[in-house]
């Protein structure tokens, strides 16, 4: 453990050091405010150097824009210190332990950045002659095989754009293949547990479907008897998460594959939490029919806060026949692209249509590539390993500090309840914002649903022991801290953040969401 | 694995902790028959020198638009990206952070979204943008079902103006989503579609894009007021969004969304994606928006300082009522358009339009001059379309054997809609004179 | 001015609001402790993949490294986390205004940074043969031109490695003419004015000479007539700094020139501050023998915290003959290097020498060449311009609160003293450190040591107005805040940064220089 | 201009607060003949796409070493470096800030040198070392003027296996701070110099590279006994860094001071730099050392940090009697270095000389069995010199004709010293075993 980590110092609200708290410029230190862009506005400056083209007869009819835009002027050196000072105020992986649970913040090799900048893969265009993108429909087929193998799918489509729309092409192949059964005005029912992730009912509402809930028992997993109930011929699919988004394994994985397939439905899988078991179970061997990967969650494609993903698809058998365009296929004269609906009759597949312009998320496909490749099949084996092992010491280390609603073993991530905070006054989010202060990203707190005030620890397999350590302690002393009274530390914070607690209500009750630019003034005054 | 800091006596004491005896055990809820004891069948780990030495080598086999003249646009355009641009979003802090849900420590993110929808607002000439959609052709299939939820309708009309490829993804979503639609045959330059003729009063919403497929500019103000005469919406699209700088933005047309691809500022070409969906709409239409939106508000000290909002809207919160599925959306391209946008301002994005316009002028004079080729188009932004005298598929072919990227065949895209002798061009500012004079070299041999 | 800084508000020192100033693990939310390095030791971890040669037999003969180095094993995320984690830990240009006089600190453009990495520049080898490398040489010929054009002088030495490399290179050449014309011996001393940066006589003593001190004027330029009188036949050179480093031009700048040749002496100008007269001054205009550049000052090469930079020198017609080599003819089969003495006497030339092994800082010229070129002979002459704007402005603005030795105009930097702290009880390095609190890199302090208490700002053509004027209200601030006793903001400051003031005493006293492994415990404890 | 911030507009606001007319006024004291009224004459302003192509122009003409079979060393190794160190080293806050003479917000520069400090220690076999010189050869150069201060003697003797263009180097220092030096033949691998011959009672040190020149691995333990002997010191030179993951370090063989050339770890070739001086020494020496020192201390809290120390040796504090007049040094390169072992670590370290190793032993052994090559040396680490049957500098040429760059024959550093016959070749990490093949049948072809 570091020597400068302050373990066992007891801590403290206000008190005896002289701290200065307002500055004149409202900087603390390397804690800087920053304008607004829009606020830095000095018209005459500029961030680029572009020579006015020669005199020429313009060809834009009657749309030439008239008038100002709006934009500011700001020169580079500006420009860079703006957005330099607004990093300066985010938490990041390189930073700390980032423990959002579902989310699966883990290492991002700065290798794949590389790659992914390239001039044979970042400069190429999509609709370039085939001929001159060999080497990107290779990678592409490459990846395809890598997630094949390691699903044990026979199919994938990498097109769609994020773990969302990975669902939305799941369901949508289902539902294809179910008009091809002439089966699908009978099926508009899919079953979803409580405990899904919100786009796993939205998906399913956004093509029409009924959602409907499946409880959990008291174990965090499917009710294998209640679900047997909801099954019937109205159903099309089950969307179901494993490991589950409680950190479980669904023990019942293979009956409830076998129920839904004799029920003539489908089973949507949702993968996001396939990090937990990649190399070591195929998800093909559970009887799933469609499943998609986060690649930025399992492979490390980075958040970027907030995006881009990918999510490709893998498919059954069944399910193949109807997987979207574009896909690539390796002829005898190499690598050749099925793009539109012509090709798929010519290449003598059916697919359903089409998630998205172009090809998919080539920018994410190679640094998931990058990622497998470094890792291999005996890495990836172990990062699962690692992912459940970081997990379970965690869960373990703190049961009895927090309150573990399910039993052990965990997969990738442990969840814990509200119950040890009963009558501190401290709540979840008091107790996640107070992680804050000690440096920490807060993990996911009330999600999933089925578990009161839900705090879900995703550590993934690139956090050391040490860090884990020291994470372990610290919330140790948090829960130590709500449980004697020293409720001030959580509901006040975070103290030390660029930010205090930012009121959310008043921003959705009357939203502002774009800068405007202030009222001239009156001349009078 | 230098990925992995787990060392094997960590492991030991770990599972001495959690009262295991090995890591098996924790995975004793996985049924037995699917708990593969052997590695799959994949290659073991490798160090970086030889992941990289198998990525470039593939790298190398593809044919880079740096290397050539490059004239191929359709959807995609190669710009030139400030250095300063790759370099911020590479920061740690932007590039290894999540969705700021924590809005104490996120305010980076933040911060760039709020200004990020205010310029994507005020270039499209619209009230309010949201924080990003995967790209233009799923904003626009989003955009189809917000129109739907505003008029309570179900139909659209989709302009031939419009990429084949945004038109697919809108009648994939639409068709499985059960509405209704229509798409116009491609609308080629010189021809006035007469789109206010399918607008109906069951009709939600036409949708066109300009500068179109095939590059021609559209007059917006008539369909918007034929679609708003019947209670329908116009949704603009706009996939060369570098064209703003110099057309009237959709806003001031009457367009009651404005659906763009965001990919033409600060981010690079990635054979297809990541790109970035621009979507900005109507202060009316807020609640009905799909996607996050960044809002300002003030901390306990009574700071400024921002936060995501109305995410009732949205499936963390609505579930199967959200007004979309969207979750991970495209933040970090979001960043580079923002911080491209910053370094250009007023002056430069649209002194840049104006460059993007002249170059394209010039390679039309040059490439009409050329015997077997016919300009189509009348009014354009950097794009057009030619006629040629061979198959276009051919002639693009035959360009590239001589080391220039031509365009796109028109039948790329709509094959067997006998517009086999059409060919998408564009020229932006990275191309010189002696590219372009070398496009119409190669393009007389050719021809 | 930004809406989010808080002029006007009071600062003061503890107060009411609830400062939680003590966390369990240090961290202080963003702000983060970093264990050392050797402290995240974890054998069994690393942070590369290599595999083990195949075997083979060793030609090591008896030199095979027996026992432990020591270095830590640690993976690559941890690796990261740590680089990322001590960053944050220092200001940069990047993150604010950093007015370093005499130091340059002006925004670095990306560009260049992109430029240095182009395969064709950073990864060749500088021994390849000479036709495998002819663009290479282009760019330094490239490069030589600029500096020689913006000069006005006839030759260039490329190889010096930083600013004082380059002070020794072109003092070496003045030697080598003294050797030639017969007069080594007989001048042995080096005028050096006493505002002079350490540099300077470090320099000269290290080749022998003795140093004599020039005084200064009331106005803070070379006394002319003590100067005068100190020439003689027994000088070998003076070294002057124009501007010099009281931010002044030196006016007899043309008188001395004449003064020193007359004496059959050199004339070395330290060429640090050639950023406040490029483009409308032509050193070689000025009578000067020889000025070292510093490319990471005037031209912009990041200064990387402490280096590296580049001191190419440029010369005068008498020294041309002695330049050191290497250097880059072009000839008819296109460029070739001077490298050797056989080259030179090949090539008809004396050179003294070699500086360094190889061809000098080639990472570093192809970055300068990109920001001369982005400027263009219009830009340069801007950055002097605005270098020199910013700076009289930073003095103008402040000279009623701060207090200012000399009359204006400054050229690039506004030189202050602390008689404005008299009877404040604050002293110039006080000062220093309370402008660290309001998030600002102090200036050069107790430099040049013509200045009781110095206090020399550089503000630089890259900082805005808006940014200059918060900067100027700042000081302003906290001058008053000086003045009206609030001496505890200065003498305890900085309360905000990562580390509070530092005992710098106690290091010198006993040096502590390395990191050493914590000695075994005993058994018995 | 992009990267001035100030307009017109804000220049005649300033001039009015400054209350000059003009800013030719601020130039007043600049003597009238010498203001240039016009522009110096070169090209104006240029945007980034024109600096970019020009630049990349030129770079285009050279032949990178990522893109033949690659074999140069002679003082700079081409290896292979992580993508985490260039990202690292980029980071705003390492690349722009300044020598950190601020502790309070340099901890992050001050904590990597106290760590590089401790690596350059321990790999040598040192009690300290210094922040860094500008790079291997003015380090040397550095390290004979410190012994001649340690040992207050006047002269210094240098092996003949010391790379020439670092013996040029300390022979200009010396010549011009008037010291005797005595530099040796060139040392070929294979006879043993007698160097202890050559050491006087008023020798101050011994300067001796290992791997030597021409590759030979170097015994200084009779060296150094013979220089302690005689109250000289021994500066030991390694400019190839990375031998010491596999070579007994010069501190464990009784140097005095290490030199070193840090390029290896972390650094790119850049044709010549910058690079990075290391330099160790014992911990009776420290105030004699050039350059500067990072310490531990203590801040008011009590809490851990690092300052610059000892500045009382440095220019800035002591001025003419300073042990160097070196300020600006390597620091970014030097966090470089740092990151990159931080990477390999003990056992990373140690596999990555073996790796180097047993490349250099394969190609010696491919290179030997073509007909008229003739192998000299004993014992190397990753570098040897073959004699060979034509002029050493025209085989160079013929294999870079046929894409092979081959090594650097000993003519080029050392003209007119009979070894015209001798080509100095070394294989790192970064070779593969067919770009070995392919070297030794170029060689063949061209022999
Ligand atoms: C369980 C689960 N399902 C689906 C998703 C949606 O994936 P994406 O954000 O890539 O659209 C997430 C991501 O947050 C998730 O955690
Ligand atoms: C006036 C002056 N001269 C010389 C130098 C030395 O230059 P360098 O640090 O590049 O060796 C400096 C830099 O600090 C300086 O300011």
């Amino acid at each position: 453990m570091s020597g400068m980590n302050k373990q066992g110092r007891p801590t403290s609200i206000g008190g005896a050091i002289p701290v200065m708290h307002e500055t004149f410029t409202g900087n603390r230190a390397l804690q800087l405010e920053e304008a607004l862009l829009f606020e830095l506005d000095n018209p005459g400056a500029c961030g680029v150097d572009l020579d006015e083209p020669a005199p020429f007869t313009a060809r834009l009819g009657n749309f030439e824009r008239q008038g100002r835009i709006g934009l500011p002027s700001v020169s580079e050196p500006e420009v860079v210190r703006h957005y330099v000072r607004l990093s300066a105020k985010n938490y990041s992986i390189d930073a700390g332990l980032y423990p959002l649970g579902s989310c699966t913040m883990k290492h991002n090799p700065r290798l794949n950045e590389k790659m992914a900048r390239l001039p044979g893969i970042g400069d190429i265009h999509p609709l370039q002659p085939v001929k001159t993108v060999q080497g990107a429909l290779e990678l592409m087929d490459t990846l395809a095989h890598w997630l094949k193998e390691l699903t044990g799918m026979p199919g994938v489509a990498l097109s769609p754009k994020a773990g969302a729309h990975g669902e939305l092409c799941g369901m949508m192949a289902i539902r294809a293949a179910l008009i091809a059964r002439g089966e699908d005005e009978a099926r508009s029912r899919v079953l979803v547990p409580e405990s899904a992730h919100g786009t796993n009912p939205a998906t399913a509402a956004l093509l029409g479907y009924k959602v409907d809930s499946i409880p959990a028992t008291k174990e965090g997993r499917v009710d294998l008897e209640a679900f047997k109930a909801k099954l019937g011929p109205d159903v099309a699919a089950i969307m179901l998460t494993n490991p589950n988004t409680c950190g479980l394994f669904e023990r019942d994985i293979i009956e409830i594959a076998d129920a839904v397939h004799e029920a003539g439905a489908y089973f949507y899988c949702d993968g996001a939490n396939f990090n937990a078991i990649v190399g070591r179970v195929r998800p093909g061997d559970l009887g799933i029919d469609a499943m998609h990967i986060n690649l930025h969650k399992t492979f490390s494609t980075p958040h970027g806060g907030g995006g881009p993903g990918a999510g490709p698809v893998v498919f059954s058998e069944a399910l193949v026949p109807f997987a979207p365009r574009p896909y690539v296929v390796h002829g005898p004269d190499g690598f050749r692209l099925v793009e539109t609906a012509e090709d798929a009759k010519a290449d003598g597949t059916t697919p359903f249509g089409r998630m998205t312009a172009f090809h998919g998320q080539m920018g994410m496909f190679v640094r998931a590539l990058a990622y497998m490749m470094s890792h291999g099949s005996d890495g990836l084996r172990q990062v699962a390993e690692d992912a459940v092992l970081n997990a379970n010491y965690v869960l373990a280390s703190l049961k009895n500090d927090l309150s573990a609603p399910f039993e052990g073993p965990c997969m990738h991530e442990a969840l814990f309840d509200d119950r040890f905070l009963k009558g501190t006054g401290v709540e979840t989010l008091d107790f996640a914002k107070a992680m804050i202060d000690e440096g920490y990203h807060p993990m996911t707190m009330y999600f999933p649903l089925v578990v009161h005030g839900a705090l879900l620890i995703e550590p993934t397999e690139t956090e050391s022991k040490q860090a884990i350590d020291l994470f372990i302690a610290t919330l140790k002393d948090l829960a130590r801290a709500a449980k004697s009274n020293d409720k001030e530390r959580f509901t006040g914070a975070p103290y030390l953040s660029p930010r205090r607690r930012l009121d959310e209500t008043a921003a959705a009750r009357s939203p502002v969401l774009r800068w405007m630019p202030p009222a001239p003034k009156q001349a009078a005054e | 694995m230098r990925y992995l800091p787990l060392t094997e006596t960590d492991r030991r004491e770990m599972l001495g902790v959690i009262g295991a005896k090995s890591v098996d055990e924790l995975f004793r809820d996985v049924p037995e028959h699917a708990r593969l004891e052997g590695l799959v069948d994949l290659p073991r780990r490798q160090g970086e020198i030889e992941v990289e030495r198998a990525l470039a080598k593939m790298a190398a086999k593809n044919v880079s638009a740096s290397s050539v003249p490059f004239f191929v646009g359709a959807g995609a355009y190669r710009h030139h990206v400030p250095a300063a641009v790759d370099h911020l979003i590479q920061r740690s802090e932007f590039l290894t952070s999540y969705t700021p849900y924590q809005p104490e420590i996120t305010q980076g993110t933040l911060q760039y979204l709020f200004e990020f929808q205010t310029q994507v607002a005020m270039i499209t000439g619209m009230d309010v943008a949201n924080a990003s959609m995967y790209d233009g052709s799923t904003g626009c299939g989003e955009a189809v079902l917000m129109a739907h939820r505003v008029t309570k309708r179900k139909k659209a009309v989709l302009s031939g103006t419009l990429h084949p490829q945004y038109a697919e993804v809108v009648k994939n979503l639409s068709d499985f989503a059960g509405y209704d639609l229509e798409i116009m045959p491609p609308a080629l330059p010189g021809k006035v579609e007469d789109i206010a003729a399918h607008i109906a009063d069951d009709t939600s919403c036409v949708v066109v894009q300009t500068p179109g497929f095939f590059g021609e500019l559209v007059d917006l103000r008539p369909i918007a007021e034929a679609a708003h005469a019947k209670g329908a919406l116009l949704i603009a699209v706009v996939p060369e969004f570098v064209s703003l700088g110099a057309v009237t933005p959709p806003g001031e047309m009457g367009a009651d969304i404005v659906v763009g691809e965001g990919q033409s500022i600060g981010n690079g070409l990635n054979f297809g994606g990541p790109y970035v969906g621009l979507f900005a709409t109507r202060q009316k239409f807020i609640r009905q928006m799909p996607g996050r939106l960044c809002g300002e508000t003030v901390d306990a000290d009574g700071k400024r300082g921002f936060v995501l909002t109305l995410s009732t809207r949205e499936q963390h919160i609505r579930r199967e009522k959200a007004t979309s599925n969207i979750c991970t959306n495209s933040g970090l391209c979001c960043l580079a358009f923002t911080i491209h946008m910053s370094l250009l301002g007023e002056e430069g994005y649209k002194r840049l339009a104006r460059i993007n316009h002249a170059a394209a002028v010039d390679l039309a004079e040059r490439l009409a001059k050329v015997p077997g080729v016919e300009i189509l188009n009348q009014a354009f932004f950097n794009e057009f379309t030619m006629r040629v005298s061979k198959p276009a598929a051919d002639v693009v072919d035959a360009l590239a054997d001589r080391g220039v990227l031509g365009g796109v065949p028109a039948s790329r895209l709509l094959p067997g809609a006998g517009l086999d002798d059409l060919l998408i061009v564009a020229s932006t500012e990275i191309n010189t004179d002696d590219d372009r004079a070398a496009y119409a070299a190669a393009l007389e041999e050719v021809l």
